[in-house]
């Protein structure tokens, strides 16, 4: 089983020299601490800023230079800042290769509920919607199971959807899975987890082909 | 020089109860902190703003939200202020929740002419309830119009006297889009040039889409999430 | 009678402080030549300029910095480059002031046709159909009639519009007209033209209400 | 450094027959020389040019004219080239006929992803015929589509090999809504500078939408209408 790092190390992994990359918020944000060596990626960030670096050194920080969670940061050489409509001309254009986010439900055809709660107080879509409905290549990090220790990869999602049709591959705690045109697919299992621990996680139709591989994790 | 008022209040003298208004910033980074205390100062009431955050409690529109003097916020995340949900759930308050592209790309449609355009973002979703669907190219899109206002309140680095702004790091956000949106679009700036002292070629909102433009008197620039790394 | 540089007086006297203004080529470009004193306008220029000033002095050129026309041209104090999407955001927002253009053709219902003869080569409409549609004050700066001594302004255009219901004054060698609900209507003659020679050379209806004044060309 | 390539040459290498591509520039200012110098030399035939201009003799696309490489011109003026009225009138040429705003915009909104967008530009004109009309707020307009290509080939200033580019006076044009309008978007530029030397707030267009990107050999910058003014 994965810690949040875990599941943050195992998406890194997904990287691919060059890729422009948008993290969510929570465990998304991880992935940056994790990138495998040799890879060079660009990050996005949606406020109107390209090459989002680290955190400032104390005393650094910067009033005017935020990412989408209001977090001082930083700046790597060969970044831009730009307008939000220029920032979303970027994710609905397609130009952003992957965007690596959280979510509440995925259902088996690959809708995503990550923005709403009825009954609790609406925060509000961000820019969720709009990142889901563009991008080419969509990695959900999340619990397999919510708090109740119900699943949260469903045959169909009970929450109001953030984007039909769009996620293409969850990591969890316990497996990567992807989202095919049949339902859920088990490619990995997390070290220590059977595919049986995997199977009464899952509430959606979960295929299991063949011998499926623990994942691993380099360092 | 026609553009140069002298203050906040002189910018906003006609701004009354009921109006529409877009305020730029992303959270509080580039926010019209000036013309927002001014507004306070005013009390007008009534007010529906466009922007994509609340402010904060006792900083940013939560100052006017403080007020009451806001009936309705127009934004795509609303999640860092207490009042704001207090005002919600009692039903003082009305919001619409938009996309944050879609919020940015009306404000944008409005400043350039274009009444109405196609998004994918929200199809699906409730979002997309009551509005126009299309399928272009085997994809599905939702149609979204322009998002026009009485006002629109920016807020630059630099600015001059005809009205040229140049905006600083991630300052740029809504600014930029809500540049021209309203009826009457009011910058402020942290610095007031001359005209002819700005690079032509580094403007970022030419001085066409301002109406009045002022030196802003204190620029608090309150940190929201102050994160920081430790020296290694 | 007035000529080029007179009918470009007259409309330059229709300039106001602070005015963002698109000229056209032919007359209206001689307009900037005839600014009043006291009276500070901005010129647009369609591919990307606002702030165009006069021509450069010789050995100054620059390739890099050219009008709507081709033409090499300055920058003002003030001034600001852009992109032709911002450049049309501009007009189609109705940010510019006023339009002077030329035409060939004006119908007492305010279409326009200035941009294709049908038979002969057509090179294209550039920027004047979306001129034309968003500007919040058009005036049509052309001859009264064509080399063939038709009349220009018409019932209804015969040529190809350009635009529909859109020019809201027309300044000729002969008159300054205005386009009502009720047809073309006169405001002011050139000087030494009388009524009657303006409503010889006019095909549309023509609204003559009182005396019509000459008009007065400050130098 | 992925992103930068030897010469024109190898940044056109893929460009094949019957390929659409954007092409920067207005008028011949700011257009891709050492691109259109490339693809005359490869002799790629029946080619879709969107481009506000289509050169003049001898110069800029009227090159690639002359050379009959071109099937068909997406343009909203023309005039500039005898050539290319011999070939239109001759049935050789095709030639869609665009209002320029149109073009523009619908450049920037394949970039943005945006299929379809309203504009009031050509309403009642043949420029309509065909087009979906509809009112808004009182004021007719039509509908235009995204306009999409296999490449974009511009040309700025200064680039980085991020692909960041900065353009220079009025070399801004279509250069930068094409940015990213089609598939693969090239660069050519006049300097080429490591990542990091660009002041991220003077960028004009972000690097994600470049794919290719190189410092060209030559730029001849050739001037369409020399006019002067008299010293005083």
């Amino acid at each position: 089983m994965l810690d949040k790092d875990g599941i943050a190390k195992r998406i890194a992994q997904e990287l691919k020299n060059g890729y422009y990359v948008n993290l969510g918020i929570g465990i998304p944000t991880l992935v940056a601490n994790h990138i495998p060596e040799g890879i060079s990626v660009t990050f996005q960030s949606e406020n109107g800023m390209l090459g989002m670096g680290p955190f400032p050194f104390e005393g650094e920080e910067d009033a005017d230079l935020i990412n989408a969670g209001k977090q001082t940061v930083t700046v790597m050489p060969g970044g831009s800042y730009f307008d939000s409509a220029t920032s979303f001309a970027m994710i609905r254009g397609e130009h952003v290769d992957l965007t690596i986010l959280g979510a509440m439900e995925v259902s088996e055809t690959g809708d995503i509920a990550n923005w709403k709660i009825p009954g609790k107080m609406v925060k509000g879509m961000g820019g969720a919607m709009d990142l889901v409905a563009s991008a080419k290549h969509i990695i959900v990090a999340m619990q397999h199971v919510n708090k109740a220790g119900e699943s949260k990869l469903l045959p169909k999602c009970t929450l109001p959807l953030t984007g039909l049709h769009c996620v293409k591959r969850i990591v969890t705690e316990l497996a990567v899975i992807d989202i095919t045109p049949n339902g859920f697919k088990l490619i990995e299992r997390a070290p220590g987890v059977s595919v049986d621990d995997i199977k009464k996680a899952t509430e959606g139709k979960l295929i299991v082909e063949g011998e499926i591989p623990e994942m691993h994790l380099y360092l | 020089m026609y553009k140069v008022v002298k203050n906040a209040e002189e910018a906003i003298h006609d701004i009354t109860d009921n109006s529409t208004i877009h305020l730029g910033g992303f959270g509080l980074c580039g926010i019209p902190e000036n013309c927002i205390a001014a507004l306070a100062k005013k009390g007008v009431k009534g007010l529906t703003c466009i922007s994509n955050n609340a402010g904060v409690e006792g900083f940013g529109i939560g100052i006017l939200l403080h007020q009451r003097q806001v009936k309705k916020m127009i934004s795509s995340y609303v999640g860092e202020n207490a009042e704001f949900e207090r005002q919600l759930l009692s039903g003082e308050l009305e919001v619409d929740l938009i996309p944050q592209g879609t919020l940015a790309e009306r404000c944008r449609a409005a400043a350039a002419g274009i009444p109405a355009f196609f998004t994918p973002a929200g199809y699906g979703t409730e979002v997309a309830e009551g509005k126009e669907v299309r399928e272009f190219d085997g994809k599905m899109y939702i149609m979204e119009h322009w998002l026009k206002a009485d006002f629109s309140i920016i807020k630059a680095w630099k600015g001059d006297t005809d009205g040229n702004l140049i905006y600083r790091k991630t300052t740029r956000n809504f600014n930029l889009p809500m540049a021209g949106a309203g009826r009457i679009t009011i910058a402020e700036v942290e610095e007031l040039v001359p005209a002819g002292q700005l690079d032509p070629d580094q403007i970022h909102t030419p001085g066409i889409f301002i109406k009045r433009i002022f030196e802003g008197e204190k620029f608090e620039k309150r940190i929201e999430q102050r994160t920081v790394s430790k020296k290694a």
